[in-house]
Parts: C-alpha cells; structure tokens; sequence
C-alpha cells in the first residue's frame, strides 16, 4: 500500500509593519541657523563642539535630549528652531533608535534633520528608519567606537565626518 | 572534533520526514507534492516535523534556539477560542520595527512558545501593555543593556491557570510561567524586530531574555499584592511588565529585625554599574514569605518599606555618573543620587518558597516605566 | 476568567493524535493497540504528537515546562554516532540523589533540550564536569541560592558548533548556546534529581535555570582566553561549569582609564547580598571587547586585572556575616572582608558584541569550584 | 482505506540511582560521649546549647563544619570522637542536603548520627537519605523557619523536640 504523509502547513509569526512612508524635508538653502541636538553620550559634545567651529556662517542652537529615551515636548520644540538640526550620539542600540525617532519627529514638524550614528549601529538605524517610514533620512557614519576614548581620538574621528555632514548641509548652494 | 561533524548534519537538510515514514516504500520528502503518480495515493496530513520545524524556524531567527511547537492552523484556530474579535484586529503597535500585533500574530508565537489556548487573553493583555509609550519598548529592545521583560502575574488567574509563585517561581518548572514568558520574548522578535544581534543590541544579552514570568505569593504575602496597590480591584487579575535585568541575590539569614534585613539589601542594591545609579527609575524587590514577614512583624507596611529602600539605596555621585545618558543633577543631593526616583520606583512583591533569600532586579532606568493591566 | 477553562484543555487528555488525523475514520487514540481488528488496519509509526510528550513530560517533572523534541529511539541513536563506546557506561554519578548520568541519559535528554546529534562529545564532557567533587552538585544543585551552573566554551569548537560568543551571546537567539544550556538543566532535573520545589529548593529559582551557555569572544579579547589560562592547550576546546548566579551588569561609558573602569566594577561586585561576602569564593567577570580594550590599552595585563579586582572588591564584615554559614575570621582584615579568597577566584572571560558593559555573576561561594575540561 | 498511525515510543530521562544501601549503627547504651556537630546556621548553637544543658549525663563533644559543604576531614574525625553525633542544623536546601551527607559519612565511619532539620526540609532530607542508600537515617523534624528568630523562639521550638531526641538516645536503656 502506498500512503504519502503530508505535513500542515505552518502559519508565520512575522508582524507586518504598520508604518506608512512620511515625508523628508529639504534642506534650504542657505542654512542661516542650526540646531544640535546632544543627546549626552558620552563624546557627543565633542563632536557637535568641533562641528561648530567649523560651521562659522551659522547660528547654533544647542539643546539637549534624553540617551534611550524620547525627547520631551519642550527638548523638541527647541531643537525645532534650527533650519535643520543634528542628533548625536547614537552609538549604541538604545540612544540610536531615540535618535533616530527623535529625528523623524523633527521631520514631522517640517524639520529637516541628520543624525550622526556609529558604523556599528548604523545598519541598524537605517533598517529602524526604514520601519519607521523614513527610508531615506539622513544619517551620517562615524567609526565606532566613540564612548571611553580620550577626547582628541574622538575629534580625529569627527574630521573625518566633517566633509560629507558640509556637502550635505551646502548642496543646496 | 571538526571532522566528526558532515556540513549537512540535520541543519540543512530538511529531509526528517524521513523519520515519520518507516515502512512506506517512499521516503522521498516532498512538502508539496508536485508530480501526478504522487498525487494518486493517499494523502494524510500530518503534523510537521518538529526538528524541521524548530530548525527552519530558528535560521529565519524566529526563535530562541529551543524546540517549538509548530504553529498550524489547527493550533492557532484553538487560541482563538479563547479570545474576542477579528484575528486581523491590531492590539499594539511595537517598535522599534513597528510591527502590527495582531490576534493572529499573538497567537502563532503563542503556540511556538508552547503556551496552552486559554493563555489567549492573558498573551493579548500582556502585548497590549508591551505598546504603552511608557514603557518605552523601541528603547528596551534595541538597547546595550541586558534588559529584559519581566512579567508578574497577580489576582485569581494566579491560581487558575496554575502560575508558580512559591519555590522555583523565576526558573524553569513550571509551563503557564515558562510559555508566557518565552511568548512574550517571541512577540518582541517576531513583532518588534528584537532579534538579538540585529533589532536587539544587548551587549552580552541575559538568561531572562528566554522567560521572566511569575505570580506574586498573595497567600504568604503580610502586604497587599502589586495590583491593588496600583488600584486595581483583588477581585481581577492583573498582568505587569516591567523592564528589568536578571534579578539577583540577598542572602539574609542572620538579621532578626527589618532596619538589618533592610540594610543588606539596600547595600546590595545601591551599586554603580546599574542603569539606575545615572539615570534612576524602578527597582524591582522580589521578597521571600519570610523576610516579607521578618520586617512586618515589626509592624513595617509596605510603603514603609519602600520609603526606606528609596531613601536608603543611595550612590556616591562620582561612581554613578558613568552611564551612556549623563546623569542629570536634578537627581543628586549632597553628592549622592538615589537610584529612585521617587518611593513608587520601589517596586515590591513577595514570592518565593522557604528560605531566607530576597532578589533584586535593577531596571533600565529613568528610560522604562512599568505597566499594569487589569485582566478581564 | 475561570469559566473559560474546561477542565480537559489540552492537560490531560492525551488524544492530540486527533489533531494528526484529518481525513481518517479513525480517530481513536490508542498508542499501543490491543484489538485484532485494529492490528488488520495498515500501521504507519509516526512521531509523537510533541504537545501530548511535552505535556506528559511536563506533568512528570521532566522538563523546564517548554516543548522538547520527542526522545524517540532514533533520535536517540544519531547521539550514538558522535560518541564512543557503550550506552549503559556511566560517565558520571550526580548527586543529590546519585543518579547514574550513562550515555543513554545524557542522549535522550540532550534529545529533549533540542541538541543537534554532534553536540553529544561536549555533553558527555560537562557532565562528568558536573560530577566533579570539587563542584559540590549536591549543594548547588538542592540550595534555596538561586545558584545555576554556568557553561563557557572556549577553543575551536565554539565556531566548528557555531556557538555565540558576540551580541547577545547569555540569552535566546543561538541555538547551540540555547539547547546545551538546557540538556545540562535537564540531567540536572532527571538524573541528578533537582527538580524545582523537590530537589532544588531554590527560594525564587532563577531564569539562568532555563540556559546560561555561551562562548568566550577570543578573537575580541586582547588577553589569554580562558582554556588557555587553565593549561589546557589553545588548539583544544575546553568546557567550563562553574556555580553562577545570573549575570548582571556594569555600565561604564564614561570611563577612559583602567582604574576608573574597574572601580566601577569592584563597587558593583562588593555587596553583603551575595553568597561571596559570607563564603568568599568565585566571581565570574564577563567583560565586552570594547570595555576590555579600554584596560588593555594602557598595558594591563589579565592578571593584573584578577588582581585589582581580588584586592579592592570588599564589604564591611558587620554587613557581610548575614549569610546561612558563619562568617569565618580567617578572611578577614580591618574589618573587611575580600569576597573573592584569591586571585584565581576572579574568572575572567571576555564575551558579547559592541557596547560598553560589562557582566558580573556572583558564585555560590565556598562550597563551589568551576571546573574545566578539554575537550577531545 | 484505514490507516492507523502509531506514535512511536519515548525513551525515559530519568535516571536509575547508584547507590547501594549502607548499615546503620545502633546507639548505644549508655551514651557517654555525645558530639555535636554545628554547621553554623544561625539557630544551631541555640538549639545544640538548649540540649547540652538536658543531656547532663553525657560529655559533650562540640566540633563545627560548613553548612552547604561538606565536613573537612579534621572536621569529621572530630565529629566521630562520639558514641553518637548530633548535627544541627538542615533549614535550607544545601545545608540539609550535607548535614544528611555528612551524617552518612559518619555513619560509614561507625557513628551512630541524629540530624535535625526543619520539617520544611525534613521530606527532602528523608528523600536524599534513601538516595544515599540509608532510608533510615535518623532525622528530627524541628519547625520550621529557624534563621531570622530572636533565641526565645528558637529555644521554645527546641523544648518541643527534646523529648524525642532523648526518646532516641535513651532508648536503649
């Protein structure tokens, strides 16, 4: 006798994303005023320091946000009153995923936004930009890692960023 | 040992269907069956191979590694026996991936964890407080930190689903608090992305991340249970998730009265390395029947108790300003900081067996609030 | 919620062979048919329905309550392949209740853990590991501590078995780190006799019970890795069991020198709960790469490392002589005491992914030694 | 067409034990040399003391060892200058556990033991003895909690068992 045993099927435990795409805002040009936006990892105020002197033309608004956690209503607005505004520090998994978040709430209000992650989180915040609607933010790599080093290896790593966080920021011209 | 081991040693395979037949003449594997000879003969379904299951399973990393139950549709149809509504109908949102949780998502990563249908409601309630914004889920999932979900289980669900709350409770041994837990871990992977490595980032991760589930000892408890402290009637259950680390250990035999008792716990707790120490927030007292009645028998209540731990479980600032997030001075007095923020961060329960022992769970801080829910 | 449970769901019933059956006129579930008109029919052996075994077994106290892989006899025997010699050999006596661990009983519940046939060689390893009398299974294993047995690979096996040494690598997600951490709590339930509330009287147990199984990041770490620390030549592999509580964490990102990480270390190590500061013994030290590199970098070495941390990891004696065993004199000076009693009671390994932690485990004190083996 | 699908069978995880049942010693009559075995849980030394002072006939014999660890080898031999040993005290899971081990250590040694443990340990401690081939080992139940009790209420659950241990040790008479 011939019997073929057929397995059931299995059903997925996969969710399906409940996100819809937003949109990005456009840098303009030019950049009169900017906003950082310090999330106080460790390094971060480096970074932002070294990236105001080399930003002369432009006014800087610096407020600072929770690491891990969303910015407050009132940590946001500030931050909303750059023409644009970058977040730092993302360097580990939960101060790049607020970064990241914190940056499309930015863009929801007509901001328009770039963040700074570490290479080693950068996949990750692109995947969680992704998820989140903004497949195309702004996210600028910066070698990992950041936190526990001596602050001069830090702005040596920031130097190298510099360059393509300015033709971001004057593309427009 | 490298050359006792072929490439395809049951990991790629796919073929243990093999197993299932033993005296059939045909021992071809073929899922779905394609050519017209095949089709001719008797068709039986079967329940899926578990091995193959767990494994094709697992290297799509939706699992833990561990065996699961395959979730067909006959199983999943029973959990909605248990539940209301439209499997389609979305419960929570969970991020950080943002993904729909439905009845039906619920329900296959219910059945993968081994949970049994009448968990349904509970599974739902519990994902249901995953998607509260503060708890903050995008943040304890994608996290460093070894942070994971701890859920406790209070009121008369305790006793009809058959929790653990006594000997063993936070460890294996007992299946609603093991299938609960894990189900809860699967919703976070397959939901939310937390797939350790890529949407869960934990360092070194921890143990507590395969199942952190039990039930308050209401009955061998000298205080009000966790519910009704945060007013929900005794008479309902209650589910709480909290995000903690693994809970570890106050052995405290010697103590006779509740200032000593109390003094090597918060000695124990008040370290710097915890999230707490730079960014306070819950502290999680897991209390055994006895030294729950060592301090109450001195006529402490419980929010004496966790006014004294608040006070008490303090940090010298230049220990605990070490942290990702920097420590905010608003926290600090006379340069020490509270690893609470307030005496409601003190979050206390009594579980547990015999035995002289208390555990203590730091949380991830200012960055996490718990939740509770009532159960219908 | 009481009245959605029928009392039969899925508990006791036995007859989940139903569920195997759809198109068959018969659905009666008898495993072991007794009829004549019975045996005329066509019998084809089919696997266990794993929710009926998982079940069964759960009711037995088998398992950790989570679904295992039916230990059939072919399952069984592919474990034979990988191992040497007779099945009814016993590789080890464990205590508390002197259970004969032969190589059928490690097989069939490292069948059950949902091991992969070729983990069988590292089974047999930590199990006569386990029946090391200078581990004390007898007390770790029926203690109210929530004490667990910790199992760290190191050598070329860790990737010839693809074990997690990276992100991660103490939780889910891996499933050799997942199922041999759960077959050694299995022979601890089934052969050594420690199940939860009857043999292990662990006051609140520990989620560590479940699994707590990973591999040294030796590629990552600037120092010697542990095998090699132990004599055990670096081309072999070497399993490690040592009495651990769950790990819980250091977070330090803030530090740029050694002596200002390790202080945050030494301060979260000292407490008066644990079992070291009444019985100093082992303390186990997980550091992540980036944090060990932080160390390393100004030219520490591992040992200079166990030293630091043996020398200023101390708690005040009036808070530390709390535990269930007096408190000896002879470990302590000026009124303190070390809670490790030398410096090779600080295990040192370096584990996980990216990130500044670093993850401490207290041991069981005294009455516990790790134990390490090579493996073949 | 009938089929019937038969579930194969599993195999059992449970282990058989390897421990063959050892002799027990008899008490003998009279007593002279009593030795009391303290493994310094707290209570112990209340309860060993309270018993020392009834016991008047008897010399005393006092040697310690490590709760959840076993006896050194001094330690025992100390243990064994008896003509029976009292050891005190199994209220926990590993301090029971080797207070039931080490009485079988001096047993094998030709000491006749008595444990005493607190009744909520005292069924895993008459399970561990049969494991260890001696079902009949000598247990006495005291209540249980004994750690975390000021010494009155610990003296007061001891007078309870008193007359049980002086029915074992005067028995032979």
């Amino acid at each position: 006798m011939k019997v073929n045993l057929v397995e059931k099927e299995v059903m997925d435990p996969l969710a399906e994303s409940g996100q819809k795409n937003i949109l990005l805002n456009d840098i303009p040009s030019p950049v009169h005023q900017i906003s950082f936006f310090d999330n106080t990892k460790p390094g971060a105020d480096i970074i932002l320091n070294l990236l105001k002197t080399r930003l002369k033309q432009m006014d800087v608004i610096e407020s600072k946000k929770p690491a891990g956690a969303a910015a407050s209503k009132s940590q946001l607005e500030k931050a909303a009153e750059g023409d644009v505004s970058i977040l730092a520090l993302g360097d580990c998994g939960s101060c790049t995923t607020w970064v990241i978040l914190d940056a499309i709430r930015l863009e929801k209000e007509g901001v328009p936004t770039l963040s700074i992650c570490s290479h080693k989180f950068t996949p990750f915040a692109r995947k969680l930009a992704q998820a989140h609607g903004a497949p195309n933010l702004r996210i600028v790599e910066i070698a990992h890692p950041i936190a526990g080093l001596d602050p001069e290896k830090v702005k040596e790593k920031t130097n190298f960023i510099i360059p393509e966080i300015e033709k971001i920021l004057y593309n427009a011209d | 040992m490298s050359n006792k081991i072929p490439d395809n040693v049951d990991k790629s395979c796919g073929c243990l269907i093999e197993d299932l037949l033993t005296k059939s003449e045909d021992s071809k594997c073929t899922g779905q069956p394609e050519n017209s000879d095949y089709n001719k003969r008797e068709r039986i379904m079967v329940d899926p191979d578990v091995e193959k299951i767990s494994l094709d399973f697992y290297q799509k990393k939706f699992t833990d590694g561990l065996p699961i139950i395959p979730p067909t549709r006959s199983r999943v149809n029973k959990f909605y026996q248990y539940s209301k509504g439209d499997p389609q109908e979305v419960m929570a949102i969970l991020p950080p991936l943002q993904g729909k949780a439905t009845r039906e998502k619920i329900a296959v990563n219910g059945v993968m964890a081994g949970c049994l249908p009448h968990f349904m409601p509970l599974l739902e309630k519990a994902v249901m407080g995953l998607g509260d914004e503060k708890f903050n889920l995008a943040g304890v999932n994608s996290t460093t930190h070894p942070v994971a979900v701890c859920t406790i289980i209070n009121g008369p669900v305790r006793n009809e689903l058959e929790f653990n709350s006594k000997s063993g409770c936070l460890g294996p041994g007992n299946l609603p608090n093991a299938t609960i837990g894990r189900a809860i871990r699967f919703c976070l992977i397959n939901i939310a992305g937390a797939v350790p490595g890529i949407g869960d980032h934990s360092t070194m991760g921890s143990s507590s991340k395969y199942s952190y589930c039990f039930a308050e000892n209401e009955e061998k408890s000298p205080w009000e249970p966790l519910n009704v402290e945060r007013n929900i009637l005794a008479d309902s259950g209650a589910v709480t998730l909290l995000g903690m680390e693994a809970a570890h250990n106050v052995n405290d035999h010697r103590s006779q009265n509740a200032s000593d008792l109390l003094d090597t716990i918060i000695h124990t707790a008040a370290t710097p390395g915890c999230n707490n120490s730079h960014v306070p927030g819950e502290l999680l007292v897991i209390m055994s029947p006895e030294h729950a009645r060592t301090i109450s028998d001195e006529g402490w209540e419980k929010k004496d108790v966790k006014k004294y731990i608040h006070q008490h479980a303090v940090v010298p600032v230049n220990l605990a300003d070490r942290g990702g997030r920097k420590l905010d001075e608003i926290w600090c007095k006379e340069n020490m900081v509270p690893i609470t923020r307030k005496i409601d961060d003190v979050v206390i329960v009594v579980a547990g067996g015999p035995g002289r022992h208390t555990m203590l769970a730091h949380g991830f801080g200012t960055s996490c609030e718990s939740v509770t829910l009532p159960l219908d």
